[in-house]
């Protein structure tokens, strides 16, 4: 066990802050702190522009390996790459699925063919992806998936029909990876296929989602016999489950560490206002926001150690499998203090009819951070089963 | 001692539901909320002309209808379970109060007839900007002078100021801190010498305004009692809206919870009700935990009121008993309305379903009056017999 | 709805006061405040004759109706009378079974044979009673009884064998009431009897349990093939169920009052305490004592309410359904906050090896109250399933 | 950065797993708990001449095994899953921290030699009487003399200072308040003018004593570094200590979580085991992440307790890091202890069940060297930049 960084690692950092200082102003200055979680739907063709701006840094996929075009950074360099990038207010990423998601999983399971077609649109900044994963009779139980697809052997493709939900970027990305039943009769995890499915087309359409902020990041996606040429297939027929839960470990990789970097900016905010409206003498708030601080600190220490128990194959240990757990429970309750600090403040909203103020958009988005990628009862019928060994629920169906 | 509703109050409480269901349902709320002013007018016409809810607990002598606080606080319960946007609890739970409690015959005589006859809205404001409640944060000054009193400063949070006909203000005479030098004042929201501004709001079922007072003249008219010694008669209108505000909650409590076993008996997962796993059956127990302890705190609460408003035996329990209220119906209230939309899943996050209405009042109640925190500190006051 | 008492209740109110102040003396003196919960095996001998001497003064079943050899008191008057016995300090009852459970059923349920048998007995203090439910096998789950009763039409008695355990005053008691099986072939709450079984017989054999305060208050009891008279099965074979869970409605009535007074006692206690070491400048303790105080004032008035909705029959409202559940949680928290409030000092005991001071007792019993008498998680079930009318688990048994 | 065990730290954690499991075994610790001393002389001999634990971080000029504070951490967290019940946290927590933080060469060559190989047992002495720790609570003053200087006053609450040899001693030039006028002091527990009264303790596994001055003289030789200044000092040995027993605590919540775990897998109730109930398993699950979360709070202050003790650049994070570890930590051992409790139902109500030993342990726990509330306000004076 070491702390700290040797001194290439400070050197680096020096590097990509130096980058960012010069990079992130001008046109883009005004979307430095925008566009995260609750504020997607802000700056999105700035945003976009923005990712491209990343690309010709060479700052894309950098702890993806050289062969497959990435930088292959150490595990040190990525951790001080998304540390930098959100302490400079580096705006929300466009591309954050496709090479926080698409590009490892196509690396892991993907045909050569689909790395050479898909990993340079990532790299590029040019094609961006969403994910095709929730419906609404599944949500908690995404084995319950019914979107169906269906193998034409005579145009040697697939035929999608379906109803996804919760998809965010999905009237912007060019790209949805699409989980699908490829075998009708089948139930559960079993007879799933992982699609790559392009959005411009007539048999897709995108409806976006009013949410409780009053704006709209997630859309719901009809796919009407959407077409899928066959090698746009992950894998085989079946392995769709398989290759799903893989892509969703990569989400527990370095890029929280970044994450944490965005929390601790709300934070900050908060302190702020505390200290500006005299919230720092009540001994109740005192109390939370240092629960918030030592929350945070060892939010950092948990992915330290995941990280560290080499984490980039996707693998969980212990200490991954809460984490989604616990940095939901927290930036919940980060954007309640952030209310409670406001006090009679947090009511007033920064303009009529309806546009809210950051922290109150914080407060409010943070309400879904226990629900999507699986609600918190989900989190924790997969730790008890799988970290604890405890026995499953008794299952109607699937 | 009998702790259960008469007839007569079961009957209130059935028949005000049924006219919320009529008047407030979610198109209406979603419709009014919408509105520059918050509230639908036509609404609020029927329920002070028809309904005539203002009057229910103004004594007979004042044109009310002479009924209790009891009685007040179940038709706030009903407000809050249907998310009622209107000026009912400016005009009520502080205006009217304030005026009982605090205002001389001439302006009971004049102002309560108007309030019973003409449907007239009354607000209050009195906390200055910042995080406090009470007399401590009152922060607008008057001076004495040869025609009457001249106030200025700012009132931050003023629920209603913007459509209220009447306001009662609350200032300090100048250099005074604390408790010290509180005066009460009545005056016509049109009043040269005051500025408002509507604030657009989280909750947009509830609306406050910011209110301004600019070298604002006042003759011994718009003077209520005990002037430069109110500071205990405020915080007896404070309390008594929390009361009512409390009620309030208790609504939304049970509100939210009927919402949400509604959901979890229909939504399957795994092939099976979601309400049919203990995880959720068990917040939902929690649930309906809060919201019995909620109402039994709400309608001890409102026997007290009336013993404050009546000089009862049991008048001095009003601040105890107001704080016990709010510290835990404030907390039942946000509690069960953050539960409700994570037991909704996906949909509570979505604007359509109601939850998120019912969280933002919520939350936004919890700060009116003081936080749960402020009651318990000062519970903890009167229980080490810390307070006069 | 009006609060406050006649002046006659009031009048009843000195009368009572009165009494306990002329009778809690002498040879009392010291059991005052004694014998409650965590400490029902301090001054057994002293607490049966005080029994006694309550029975002498006619304050035993009170709320009886008159021809059942009770004083038919009103509500207000009974509530009246457990708070002065509490404000008085009067000692744990040993008859508390007999009075607030027995009785009521037998005049509910009984025959006129068992009436005359047995309210003589716990009216004159002389007969004390236990209660044979919980098993090992069946804590939780009630209905999973496993002790057997057969029926000998020969000698007409039922023979009974079997293993009860969480009996309190089981070595004290002259009488239990036992919930066996009189079905062999039945499962669940089917095919039950409830019995009244004398202690006194070869054939049971008790044995007290060592509780992690070091001290016993119940035990176990092992029946092999007790004798009971048929006369002493209450109700029909296969009622005994029903009869239970009329039995447990009465757990919730007026005594519930008496209860709270106790609690009230304890938290003054401990905020004697916080006065003393000064735990009354830390805002955390504040707001915890604050809350302590809330949540039993918020207590009266649930039970208040219960009582007023006619709760006489045992019958649950809403407010009833909660009490267990709620009272449970407090009473733990009240526990917790004691050690709290004392701090560095909570860990001093009385005395060695093991005697423990009553705040210690309070922390360490309260553990259980969340467990006997059916655990949280059954209570929030049994809410969730009858308040609500939430769907039942799937059930693999029973 | 790598923050995870290395190969020889897992050989350290696995062969004091396999040790105290045959050392200190329930039977063990129920038969040591019930001795006058609280503790096995013959196993606290075996653990210090054989294992020699107690060199872990001592550094080899010092006849230590020159280890660092993860590897003493790691013994610490075994301990804590074992209760193990020795005078090992006061001798190397308190006492050997004391010593390499504020003793002369002198007394470093002369106690850490018999330390090392006599097993000589230490102990430290702070606080007086009262809820705190820390310099504001020391209370026993000190005068100075011709020959040196006089101790007179109560030490409450001293972890092992009945069985102790030699007891480190904080005290206050008379007179002085809050950090000034400290001076620490080391001298054997047989001095006359040291009374020691064992205490009976609720957590029979861990014994403390009262010790009390009456004109206890000491000389140079006694006189610890900066006496009059070493309110730093101080503190820096109670953040060492606290981090030490974070590690014990988090060894109390990852043990009660694996007791349960085996429990509710095998109890079956309505015909089947109770571990697939999701309310228990939701409850196993936040044991889970509080266990883990424990972990990475207690090794990362480890890793910044060795750069305090080597001046390293990240050695002004001590207080921080210590904080956060007891703040957590001690919450994290009582509330899983708690519920482990609740979800053994009655068996874990037993005496003869293990759990109450762990409740007791971590109740104990939760108010040495402060407890939580204390710890965060300490993060919140540091977070608002109030501290020096």
């Amino acid at each position: 066990m070491k702390l700290g960084f040797t001194s290439t690692d400070e050197a680096f950092r020096d590097e990509i802050a130096g980058w960012l200082a010069e990079h992130l102003l001008g046109e883009f200055e005004h979307i430095r702190y925008r566009g995260g979680p609750g504020d997607e739907h802000a700056y999105f063709r700035e945003r976009r522009a923005w990712e491209q701006a990343m690309a010709a840094g060479g700052w894309i996929g950098v702890g993806w390996p050289e062969d497959m075009g990435g930088r292959g950074y150490s595990l040190e360099q990525q951790v001080i790459f998304h540390e930098e990038y959100a302490r400079a207010g580096g705006p929300g990423r466009v591309g954050h699925i496709g090479e926080g998601l698409v590009g490892p999983i196509l690396i892991t399971h993907g045909s050569r063919w689909q790395q050479q077609r898909f990993l340079p649109g990532i790299l590029s900044g040019e094609e961006l992806w969403c994910q095709g994963y929730s419906e609404p009779g599944a949500g908690s139980d995404l084995s319950n998936i019914s979107t169906r697809a269906v193998y034409d052997a005579g145009k040697d493709n697939w035929s999608i029909t379906g109803h996804k939900t919760w998809t965010s970027l999905a009237h912007e990305a060019e790209w949805c990876f699409v989980l699908a039943r490829t075998d009708p009769a089948s139930r559960g995890r079993h007879g799933l296929g992982f699609f790559l499915v392009e959005m411009q087309q007539r048999a897709i359409t995108v409806r976006p989602i009013m949410q409780l902020t009053g704006t709209s990041e997630f859309n719901e996606v009809f796919l009407d016999q959407a077409i899928c040429a066959s090698e746009q297939l992950v894998g085989e027929p079946g392995q769709g489950w398989e290759i799903a839960m893989a892509l969703l470990g990569f989400e527990r990789g370095v890029s929280t560490l970044g994450q944490q970097m965005m929390f601790q900016n709300q934070l900050n905010q908060i302190i702020t206002v505390a200290r500006r409206n005299g919230a720092t003498a009540d001994s109740q708030i005192r109390q939370r926001l240092a629960q918030a601080h030592i929350g945070l600190k060892i939010m950092r220490y948990n992915a330290m150690r995941t990280l560290s128990g080499n984490m980039v194959d996707g693998s969980l240990n212990r200490a991954a499998m809460i984490s989604k757990l616990y940095w939901s429970i927290w930036h919940r309750e980060l954007g309640n203090l952030a209310m409670d600090v406001l006090g009679p403040e947090a009511e007033v909203a920064a303009a009529q009819p309806y546009e809210l103020t950051p922290l109150q958009s914080l407060f409010l988005f943070t309400r879904a951070d226990t629900i999507y990628g699986g609600t918190n009862q989900i989190q924790r019928n997969i730790i008890a089963e799988r970290s604890l060994g405890l026995p499953r629920e008794p299952r109607m169906t699937g | 001692m009998d702790f259960s509703f008469s007839e007569n109050q079961q009957i209130i409480a059935e028949s005000a539901a049924d006219y919320l269901a009529k008047v407030s349902g979610t198109a209406a709320v979603r419709a009014a909320m919408e509105t520059p002013g918050g509230f639908d007018v036509a609404t609020w016409q029927d329920i002070s002309s028809e309904m005539c809810w203002q009057l229910t607990h103004i004594p007979e002598a004042h044109d009310g209808l002479g009924l209790g606080y009891v009685e007040l606080c179940i038709l706030l319960e009903q407000m809050g379970r249907n998310l009622l946007c209107a000026p009912f609890f400016s005009t009520v739970c502080l205006g009217v109060n304030a005026l009982l409690l605090a205002g001389t015959d001439e302006q009971k005589h004049h102002l309560l007839k108007a309030v019973a006859q003409d449907g007239t809205r009354l607000a209050m404001a009195c906390a200055g900007p910042g995080r406090h409640w009470g007399n401590e944060a009152v922060t607008v000054e008057y001076e004495t002078t040869s025609s009457g009193v001249l106030l200025n400063g700012v009132y931050a949070h003023v629920i209603d100021g913007q459509t209220a006909d009447y306001i009662v203000l609350a200032a300090r005479r100048a250099g005074t801190r604390g408790n010290q030098g509180i005066g009460l004042f009545v005056v016509a929201a049109d009043h040269a010498g005051i500025q408002r501004e509507a604030l657009p709001c989280m909750d947009q079922t509830r609306r406050q305004a910011r209110i301004s007072c600019t070298n604002l003249e006042l003759d011994a008219e718009a003077t209520m009692r005990n002037v430069g010694h109110a500071g205990p008669l405020l915080e007896q209108v404070l309390s008594l809206a929390s009361i009512g505000m409390a009620a309030e909650q208790l609504g939304v409590a049970e509100k939210v919870l009927e919402l949400t076993v509604d959901y979890i008996k229909e939504r399957k997962q795994f092939g099976r009700p979601v309400g049919s796993f203990q995880a959720l059956k068990h917040k939902a127990a929690d649930m309906l935990l809060q919201a019995e302890s909620a109402r039994s705190a709400v309608y001890y609460a409102a026997c007290i009121a009336d013993e404050a408003l009546r000089s009862g035996p049991l008048a001095s329990e009003l601040h105890e008993s107001a704080s016990i209220a709010r510290a835990y119906c404030s907390d039942a209230a946000f509690v069960n309305a953050a539960e409700a939309l994570q037991m909704h899943g996906g949909a509570g996050f979505t604007w359509d379903f109601d939850v998120h209405l019912y969280l933002k009042r919520a939350k936004a109640s919890q700060h009116y009056f003081g936080d749960g925190a402020w009651h318990r500190e000062r519970i903890a006051r009167i229980l080490l017999g810390e307070t006069a």
